[in-house]
């Protein structure tokens, strides 16, 4: 390892770590069945963090759990593949994807402080995960697991290894999480809000930790949120989520400054900045459809102040909107906002 | 009135409708134990004999067996005992005093342990401490212990002829005062979650008293685990007063449960007339399980965090 | 900004101080010999607030913003100091106050109507009272006819509309908002800071405003407190807060909120959590994890004074 | 392999009963039970035989000097199972030791004076009066060795206060046919053969090992089961199914006990009424004659008992048979007599039994309601648990009662009328409160105790029958028997007094 | 820890003034065992007699005292059925009664763990799903029924295991056991059984209760995430968290136990404190009552005191103060 930065661009071009070709979840209910995620597709390179974002239900935790195999039942994967390393992994045995877990796909999720097992100390629950994945004796899977906590940064390790998790604080605990998360040494990382329980001081330490990561180990990550500016800080590319599709995907600039679906546009424009007071905030009236209730064509569409008779029909697909993909109408014809 | 239509097809369509619609034995467990308690309520109308009218009892017709056995009578379809009265008789009538005690004992422990588990858990503090030790120290005792204490005391404090009539009560109290603390301990806990919660603040800061507080908003909010309790509480103070009346000290013969039922029954069991203590053990467990499944199910499907 | 600024404060909080008691039970103290153990939730903090305008009370979690707003509410009685609500006039200032948590802050058994009606005169008749609800619902974005469903039956961001709706119904002049929109998604946030900002203009309401989340602190209002382990260290316009730091705890605060113009800032974020309320660090407590902190630092309190920026701020390393 | 042939060849005895023996000290206890199981380690003066007439034991044999002067010659050679002799210094030992204060034998011994030893072998006897019941007093008198009860420090009886003689608990040195061997109360207690008894040994039994079961449905289930050989009271809804199983038996015997119900005769009003008409001979006939004690004996006896009309089993002497005619079941003479009494509509009647008691005490008592319900009484009954009932109905809180007497263990008629037909005053009629009086019984009843003519007491005693049956004194209902269930390989005797007297008994 | 113990020991002495002043109310209300002990022929004088000697006709408040400072120094008197130092009464029927209860707790958490567990994870098999109804069965029938039904099928009809009793009993110092001879241990099949059938059906409900909790919280999530085996996941860490309320309430069962040994014993003549309980009470034996509650009070609090140190033994969390 140089330690050198790696060049995000290049490492997309090269074979995607990650790649998810229209994923459909479903939880069968009763007599219908909901659609919570359809059609998604995105993919993932080496080093690289994808930011999805969305509002609360669009589906952006659903699409994390499904990609590391770990749909609550009923839900479960309907359509769609997810290939990690050029590999198809969507379809594997309960028990093949079990061996995925950890070794190629770690995951952290947000509340680091029900992550841990009370029961059992740090060190055991690294050592225990190290070993799962690697052979070696406890000597080694000791040397491991400080050396974790080092890299994620946990002073006096030695000491930290025999204590339990409420012997830590917030931020140390999410710290902990991704050491687990790191153990099995994997290709891809999928970060589920991992900052949103956190105070903001706190949260910045976390968010450069993974940047850390995902530039000297090479870990795809897929960072999921809500906050725009995590995203704007971290990510390389960004996929929004709306109603279980992805609306847009991009790269982080493009995305927050030029935003090609009236969605994005209409996120962006509600936030309010720190920088300059304004007198109103651009809002999208009304809220996001609650699952199973969702309108016919695009589902952004009741709230939407560019919708047309199309829009209430017809369901727009993800297409090459100038920059960035936008699931629009209005750029099926190439035409920007 | 279309309120109510409509609130019932709500009902119809919520998800507890549904999930009954789809678990067959709790239908058939609520079936029976609908069949059951309308049985016990009903059954001076729907018993064929009346077995407490000591007139009309013929000791000649004691000890039949069940009718479709040689020796039974058709007026007696499961038999009569001992004194010639009625087992189906016996069995609904005894229903309706198990019924009847069970309620009564649950809806006095829960009334007791509501009230002291509000407010411990509003006030805090000594008062709360002050509650809770209580509630321990009468966990120190098991049921059977207290009801031999309390039924002890009440033989000597009544006079001798209300004994057998107070025998009702004091059984729903020997039973009852065991089981407040559960209740007092979870509407305690809920209280103590929702007189956090910032609905409380709100009301307060509109200069609500903190009776009506406690009344109108905390108390509604406590109450589904407490239903919970209380179904799951009836099976078990059935069960408890059929123990006390093995032990002696449920209900009286002149007002028989189906616990002095099968008491009396027992002695019975070798003598080859099964059916004096068979067919009232069979309705007590039958009671009980209805009772138990309907119970469980329910604090499953309410159980918030197993959604 | 407004019209009114020369007029009295509404609200004057001198040396508010609130300490809560978290020792073990006292027979465990009298067994271990373990000291009564308490936690200074908040800490001579002091401020007033011109009807009409908003202030705001920032911070990180843990530092004291809700207690401030629960002592100005009296849902928690001071251990020192005042809190002074009142009009020119001298009448009573009605309050009313808006919670961060949607879920918890309308009781889930009561239709939303029989919420929004709690606080109202009690001599309203039934017909004037559905009336005023309705209305109510209709300045907040809602229609009337919500007025009988229950709160399930509601988004987040529309439950916090209800919430507000609730406050007015008392006619309040003073809004003590905690929080009301970090629960929200930003699209929702924007609704809710919205209606605030017009309700403010239309009705002349005064706002306590908590945040932890600068923008949004940014958009809504006129004065800034930054709170530190219940202590104000810095109190000014929000402009002069905002655009020029002066006390290092609020140019950190300001430094790692991740911010969508300035993306990729090179920032080094300060180490260290924030230390336990309960046993704080000597003199000023933020000397653990300050750049500038020197040896008086440890032993003595700063005092909020007058900076030369033009705000109030509590550090020995700002001359005035 | 001499240790195999001895086991099989050892006959043991494995009885239950509902009861504990409640200590080993024959002086510190008066209840049946225990007098009965014990009365096979210790023996008094005389004895009680098959017959129940009383024989010689460690008396051989004994004149009256005058009315109040008894003299008593000791049987000779006799050991206790500790191997000391038996003399009369241990007769008057023991006489000092019952009779002190506090003792439960103190008032079976009041009549007498004083015991003087004449030789080793004779004592003399000085009553304080004539007293006829000196030698049934003396069968229930357990003689104890002076020499062991002073090793022990049990010289007075177990006196639960200071606790003395509490080593008597658990062991017991006595002359009689069988030995304690080892005892945990409420566990088990063993008896072996004595082997040095002074008797013919007719038994064959080496050992007993008893064990209380106070369950009754237990106790039978151990008896079928095969885990016992011997259970003394089957119930009897149980005997048909002992009966009935391959090698088992049961022994069936009249016992002394007449189960009655007792009224209050004394009071103006019951409870609840403005009169009383218990003090109503027609009231109480009428209660009699609405009673079905037939259908009771066939349902609820199953044939176990004989419906009886004086208050004296056929077994005790001076019984009368020409007496113990019963009125008639018959609902329409009960009805006329209350109608004559001005109870036409009947009345509300306080009720009180004990649960367990007697044998199916509760049955009988629930289906006396319901025959009184047909003549329009209405009977309000209350279960009482035994030692409420005990302590209560003597102490006249009850108005109509169910109560039964066996004259045990006296076993003479003077024993039942004194405690039951005697107006209630002092000593006499503690078991009649508030009940019948009449001045000729209360008369004749003193002098029932002290004749000893025959002839005399045989017509005092059926004067004293005969009045109290007429005037119902008494509701009689019937003498119980017992049903003694057992292995067939099990040859016993089953006397009306109840006692198991082991040595009469042999297994095959 | 010394914490625990100060506070537990406050609740010892609470508890035991309550059970003394309520031990203390039954022997002034239970009636009056002079009857039992001199029998029906006994004079009113010798009654009297007694009555005195016994202290019964003192005032209630001498006997509060007399039997408090007593009772303070473990003396509860003799009893008056048994006419032996209660205490010694006490201490030999202990073993019986703790002997059943003991193995009743062993088979309803040897039962009862497995089958809560395996119910949780596999809600929807037959076995599941027979588990759970026979769980339902087994809180839903009297113990007495089972007792007299076994009785019935296993010792009358079958004649394979004793009625009644405890068979043949090793003693070893103070403690007697059944567990080492044939005898003991068929006879403490049925008991066991019956006293255990209750236990097994509440054990195995709470157990999977739990389970299914804690396999919805996000540290199973996190723990399956990492990559560890089912085993790991469910046996090591879902099952140690599911565990910790099962301490709780299986130290309360434990009590109650004790209290339900009363019906078990009262049908299988099992020579233990039940017995000695029902008794007492049959007997009026205020002795023996009395420091039969005192008893039963010390052991819950005992009982719960053990708990709270196995907590402190499991739960790190609160090890931290
Ligand atoms: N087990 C489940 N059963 C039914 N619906 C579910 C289940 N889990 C999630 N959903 C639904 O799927 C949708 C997407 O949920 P998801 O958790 O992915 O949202 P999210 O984007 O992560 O939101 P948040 O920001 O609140 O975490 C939601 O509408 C949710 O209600
Ligand atoms: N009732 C109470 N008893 C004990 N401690 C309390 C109580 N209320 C608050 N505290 C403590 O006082 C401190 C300040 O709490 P407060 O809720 O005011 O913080 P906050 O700034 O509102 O935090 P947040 O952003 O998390 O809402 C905290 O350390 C808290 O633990
Ligand atoms: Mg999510
Ligand atoms: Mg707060």
């Amino acid at each position: 390892m140089t330690g050198l930065a790696f060049d995000p661009g290049a490492a997309a071009q090269a074979a995607a770590v990650l790649d998810v070709h229209n994923l459909r979840i479903e939880f069968p209910l009763r007599q219908r069945s909901l659609v919570a995620v359809d059609d998604v597709s995105f993919s993932i390179g080496q080093g690289e963090i994808l930011g999805v974002v969305g509002e609360s239900g669009a589906g952006k935790s659903l699409t994390g759990s499904a990609l590391i195999g770990l749909l609550q039942p009923p839900g479960r994967i309907s359509g769609g593949t997810v290939h990690l390393s050029g590999q198809r992994i969507d379809d594997l045995p309960q028990a093949e994807q079990r061996k995925l877990r950890g070794r190629h796909i770690g995951a952290i999720f947000q509340d680091p402080l029900t992550s841990l097992d009370p029961l059992f100390t740090v060190g055991r629950q690294l050592t225990e995960t190290i070993r799962a994945h690697h052979p070696g004796n406890a000597e080694t899977a000791r040397a491991k697991a400080l050396q974790l906590l080092r890299e994620v940064g946990i002073a006096d390790p030695e000491n930290r290894f025999s204590q339990y998790p409420h012997q830590f604080s917030g931020g140390m605990r999410q710290r902990i999480v991704i050491a687990l998360a790191l153990a099995g040494e994997p290709e891809l990382i999928i970060a589920d809000e991992p900052t949103t329980a956190l105070d903001v001081s706190v949260q910045a330490q976390i968010i450069g930790l993974l940047k850390r990561l995902a530039a000297t180990r090479g870990t795809a990550i897929m960072l999921v949120t809500h906050d725009m500016g995590v995203i704007a800080e971290t990510a390389d590319r960004v996929a929004v989520m709306y109603a279980g599709r992805v609306v847009e995907i991009g790269p982080v600039d493009e995305v927050i400054h030029r935003p090609r679906h009236p969605y994005t546009a209409g996120l962006m424009g509600s936030i309010p900045s720190l920088n300059r007071k304004a007198d109103r905030l651009a809002q999208i009236d009304g809220s996001m459809p609650r699952l199973g209730s969702w309108p016919e064509g695009c589902a952004f569409n009741p709230r939407c102040p560019k919708a047309g008779d199309r829009c209430r029909s017809e369901l727009p697909r993800l297409a090459d909107a100038g920059g960035t993909s936008a699931a629009c109408f209005i750029h099926q014809g190439g035409t920007t906002l | 009135m279309s309120q109510l239509v409509l609130r019932l097809k709500a009902f119809g369509n919520s998800e507890l409708a549904w999930r009954f619609r789809n678990s067959p034995p709790v239908i058939f467990a609520a079936v029976a134990l609908i069949a059951l308690v309308f049985c016990a309520a009903a059954a001076s109308l729907i018993a064929p004999h009346n077995p407490f009218d000591p007139a009309t009892l013929n000791i000649m017709d004691a000890r039949l067996p069940p009718a479709w056995i040689d020796g039974g009578s058709s007026t007696y379809l499961l038999g009569t005992d001992e004194q010639g009265r009625d087992i189906l008789s016996t069995i609904f009538y005894g229903m309706r005093v198990s019924i009847l005690v069970g309620i009564a004992a649950v809806a006095f422990s829960m009334t007791i342990g509501v009230a002291l588990g509000l407010i411990a858990g509003y006030l805090g503090g000594w008062v709360d401490t002050v509650i809770m030790r209580l509630g321990d120290i009468q966990l120190s005792f098991p049921t059977i212990m207290i009801a031999f204490f309390i039924d002890g005391v009440a033989k000597i404090v009544m006079p001798i002829g209300m004994r057998e009539e107070m025998r009702f009560y004091v059984v729903i109290l020997a039973i009852g005062v065991a089981d407040w603390v559960q209740f007092a301990r979870t509407v305690r806990a809920a209280t103590m979650i929702e007189r956090r919660k910032d609905y409380v603040a709100a009301a307060r800061i509109s200069e609500v008293g903190n009776v009506r507080i406690l009344l109108a908003h905390i108390l509604p909010n406590t109450i589904g685990p407490v239903l919970v309790l209380a179904t799951l509480g009836l099976g078990v103070a059935i069960l408890t007063e059929a123990i006390l009346s093995f032990l002696g000290l449920g209900m009286p013969p002149s007002q028989p449960s189906l616990g002095t039922l099968i008491r009396a029954g027992n002695d019975l069991l070798l003598s080859g007339e099964w059916w004096i203590s068979l067919f009232p053990g069979a309705a007590l467990v039958l009671l009980v399980l209805a009772v138990n499944i309907v119970g469980d199910w329910l604090r499953d499907v309410l159980n918030p965090r197993l959604r | 900004m407004n019209a009114i600024v020369t007029e009295q404060p509404l609200l004057k909080v001198a040396n508010l101080g609130r300490t809560f008691d978290v020792s073990a039970p006292f027979l465990q103290r009298l067994a271990t010999g373990a000291p009564r153990r308490s936690v200074k939730a908040v800490d001579g903090v002091s401020f007033a607030i011109r009807p009409g305008t908003t202030f705001s009370l920032v911070g990180e979690s843990g530092c004291g913003k809700s207690t401030v707003a629960r002592l100005v509410a009296g849902l928690e009685r001071p251990t020192v100091g005042a809190v002074e609500i009142r009009k020119d006039s001298g009448e009573r200032v009605r309050l009313q106050m808006v919670f961060q948590d949607p879920v918890g802050s309308l009781n889930p058994r009561w239709r939303i109507g029989q919420s929004i009606a709690e606080p109202m005169a009690r001599k309203l008749g039934r017909i004037e009272r559905r009336k005023r609800i309705g209305e109510l619902l209709v300045t907040v974005g809602l229609a009337p006819s919500d007025a009988d469903k229950y709160p399930h039956e509601f988004s987040g961001g529309q439950r916090q509309r209800i919430s507000i709706a609730r406050a007015l119904a008392a006619e309040a002049e003073l809004l003590l908002l905690d929080e009301p929109t970090s629960a929200l998604d930003v699209s929702v946030q924007a609704q809710v800071l919205n209606l605030l900002k017009d309700l403010q203009q239309k009705l002349g309401l005064t706002y306590l405003f908590i945040s932890h989340n600068l923008s949004v602190v940014r958009f809504l209002t006129d004065r800034i407190g930054v709170m530190y382990l219940g202590r104000l260290v810095e109190e000014g316009p929000g402009e002069i807060i905002l655009e020029n730091p002066q006390h290092p705890y609020t140019r950190l605060l300001l430094e790692t909120v991740p911010d969508l113009e300035a993306p990729k800032r090179d920032r080094a974020p300060l180490g260290g959590d924030i230390p336990s309320p309960l046993n704080p660090p000597s003199g000023c407590t933020f000397h653990p994890r300050c750049p500038l902190a020197m040896d008086v630092c440890k032993k003595e309190r700063p005092e909020l004074r007058h900076s030369a920026a033009g705000a109030n701020v509590a550090c020995h390393a700002i001359q005035d | 392999a001499g240790l195999a042939i001895s086991a099989a060849e050892a006959k043991t005895l494995r009885f239950a009963e509902s009861q504990e023996i409640s200590s080993m000290d024959p002086h510190a206890a008066r209840e049946d039970f225990t007098l009965s199981l014990i009365g096979n380690v210790y023996e008094g003066l005389v004895r009680w035989n098959k017959e129940l007439k009383i024989e010689p034991a460690l008396a051989e044999s004994w004149e009256t000097l005058s009315d109040t002067q008894w003299r008593f010659h000791l049987r000779k050679g006799v050991e206790f199972h500790n191997g000391n002799p038996f003399t009369a210094d241990d007769v008057i030992f023991s006489y000092e030791r019952a009779g002190s204060p506090g003792s439960p034998f103190a008032g079976l011994l009041e009549p007498i004076a004083g015991i003087a030893k004449v030789d080793d072998h004779t004592i003399d006897i000085t009553l304080k009066r004539k007293y006829a019941l000196l030698l049934n007093d003396f069968a229930g008198w357990y003689i104890l060795d002076k020499e062991f009860q002073e090793s022990i420090g049990a010289q007075k009886p177990l006196d639960l206060s200071t606790n003395t003689g509490g080593a008597m608990i658990t062991q017991g040195i006595g002359t009689g046919p069988f030995k304690v061997a080892s005892r945990e109360p409420d566990v088990k207690t063993v008896f072996v053969a004595n082997e040095k008894w002074w008797d013919k040994r007719e038994h064959n039994i080496d050992e007993i090992v008893y064990t209380p079961i106070a369950n009754n449905a237990t106790r039978v289930a151990a008896l079928l089961s095969g885990e016992v050989d011997f259970i003394r009271n089957a119930p009897p809804q149980d005997v048909a199914r002992v009966e009935g199983t391959p090698g088992m038996q049961i022994m069936r015997a009249p016992h002394l006990r007449n189960i009655f119900y007792g009224m209050d005769q004394q009071s103006k009003t019951l409870p609840g009424l403005d009169s009383n008409p218990l003090a109503d001979v027609r009231v109480r006939k009428a209660i009699y004659q609405a009673i079905d004690i037939d259908g009771i004996k066939r349902s609820i006896m199953r044939d176990n008992s004989r419906p009886s009309a004086i208050m004296m089993a056929p077994q005790l002497p001076f019984y009368d048979a020409s007496l113990d005619v019963r009125f008639p079941f018959d609902i329409e003479a009960s009805k006329a007599l209350l109608k004559e009494a001005g109870y036409a509509d009947g009345f509300t009647l306080p009720m009180d039994c004990p649960a367990g008691s007697f044998i199916n005490d509760e049955q009988i008592c629930q289906a006396t309601v319901g025959m009184l319900a047909k003549v329009g009484i209405k009977a309000q009954l209350t279960m009482h648990p035994p030692v409420q009932f005990d302590t209560e109905l003597p102490a006249g809180k009850y108005s109509f009662y169910m109560l039964g007497w066996a004259g045990l263990p006296t076993l003479d008629a003077y024993n039942i009328i004194s405690a039951t037909f005697h107006t209630p005053t002092g000593d006499l009629g503690a078991w009649n409160p508030k009940g019948y009086s009449n001045a000729r019984v209360d008369e004749l009843i003193p002098q029932i105790g002290t004749e000893y003519d025959t002839e005399k007491r045989q017509e005092m005693i059926s004067e004293v029958m005969k009045l109290h049956r007429d005037e119902v004194g008494k509701i009689m209902l019937h003498q119980q028997f017992l049903t003694w269930g057992m292995s067939d390989k099990v040859h016993a005797i089953v006397p009306a007094d109840e006692y198991t007297r082991f040595w009469y008994y042999t297994m095959d | 820890m010394i914490s625990l113990l100060a506070t537990r020991l406050t609740s010892v002495i609470l508890v035991m003034l309550v059970v003394s002043a309520l031990s203390f109310s039954i022997f002034n209300f239970l009636g009056d065992p002079v009857n039992n002990i001199l029998g029906v022929n006994a004079t009113l004088a010798q009654r009297e007699e007694l009555r005195v000697a016994l202290g019964l006709d003192q005032s209630t408040f001498v006997q509060f005292w007399r039997f408090v400072e007593r009772a303070v120094v473990g003396d509860f008197g003799i009893s008056y059925r048994n006419r032996q130092p209660v205490v010694d009464l006490i201490l030999a029927r202990l073993p019986a009664t703790l002997e059943l209860v003991m193995c009743a707790t062993v088979i309803a958490l040897a039962m009862g763990i497995p089958m809560g567990v395996y119910t949780a994870l596999k809600p929807r098999g037959l076995l599941s799903r027979s588990l759970q109804f026979g769980s339902l069965l087994g809180i839903s029938m009297p113990q007495f029924l089972i007792g007299m039904l076994l009785i019935l099928v296993f010792s009358v009809e079958l004649r394979w295991l004793s009625a009644f009793g405890r068979g043949e009993v090793v003693t070893l110092g103070w403690w007697t056991t059944g567990l080492l001879t044939t005898s003991g241990i068929k006879a403490l099949i049925m008991p066991t059984i019956t006293l255990a059938v209750f236990q097994v059906s509440m054990i195995m409900r709470l157990v999977r209760g739990e389970m299914l909790e804690v396999v919805r919280t996000d540290f199973v999530k996190f723990a399956r995430a990492r990559g560890l085996s089912d085993r790991a996941v469910y046996l090591t860490h879902a099952l140690r968290n599911s565990l910790l309320p099962v301490i709780t309430i299986t130290g309360l069962q434990i009590g109650s136990l004790i209290a339900f040994a009363i019906v078990v014993e009262a049908v299988f003549q099992w020579p233990g404190m039940g017995m000695l309980i029902l008794q007492a009470i049959e007997f009026a034996d205020f002795p023996v009552m009395a420091a039969y509650l005192a008893f039963v009070g010390f052991s819950f609090v005992t009982i719960n005191l053990v708990v709270d140190l196995i907590y402190l033994a499991v739960d790190p969390r609160l090890r931290a103060k």
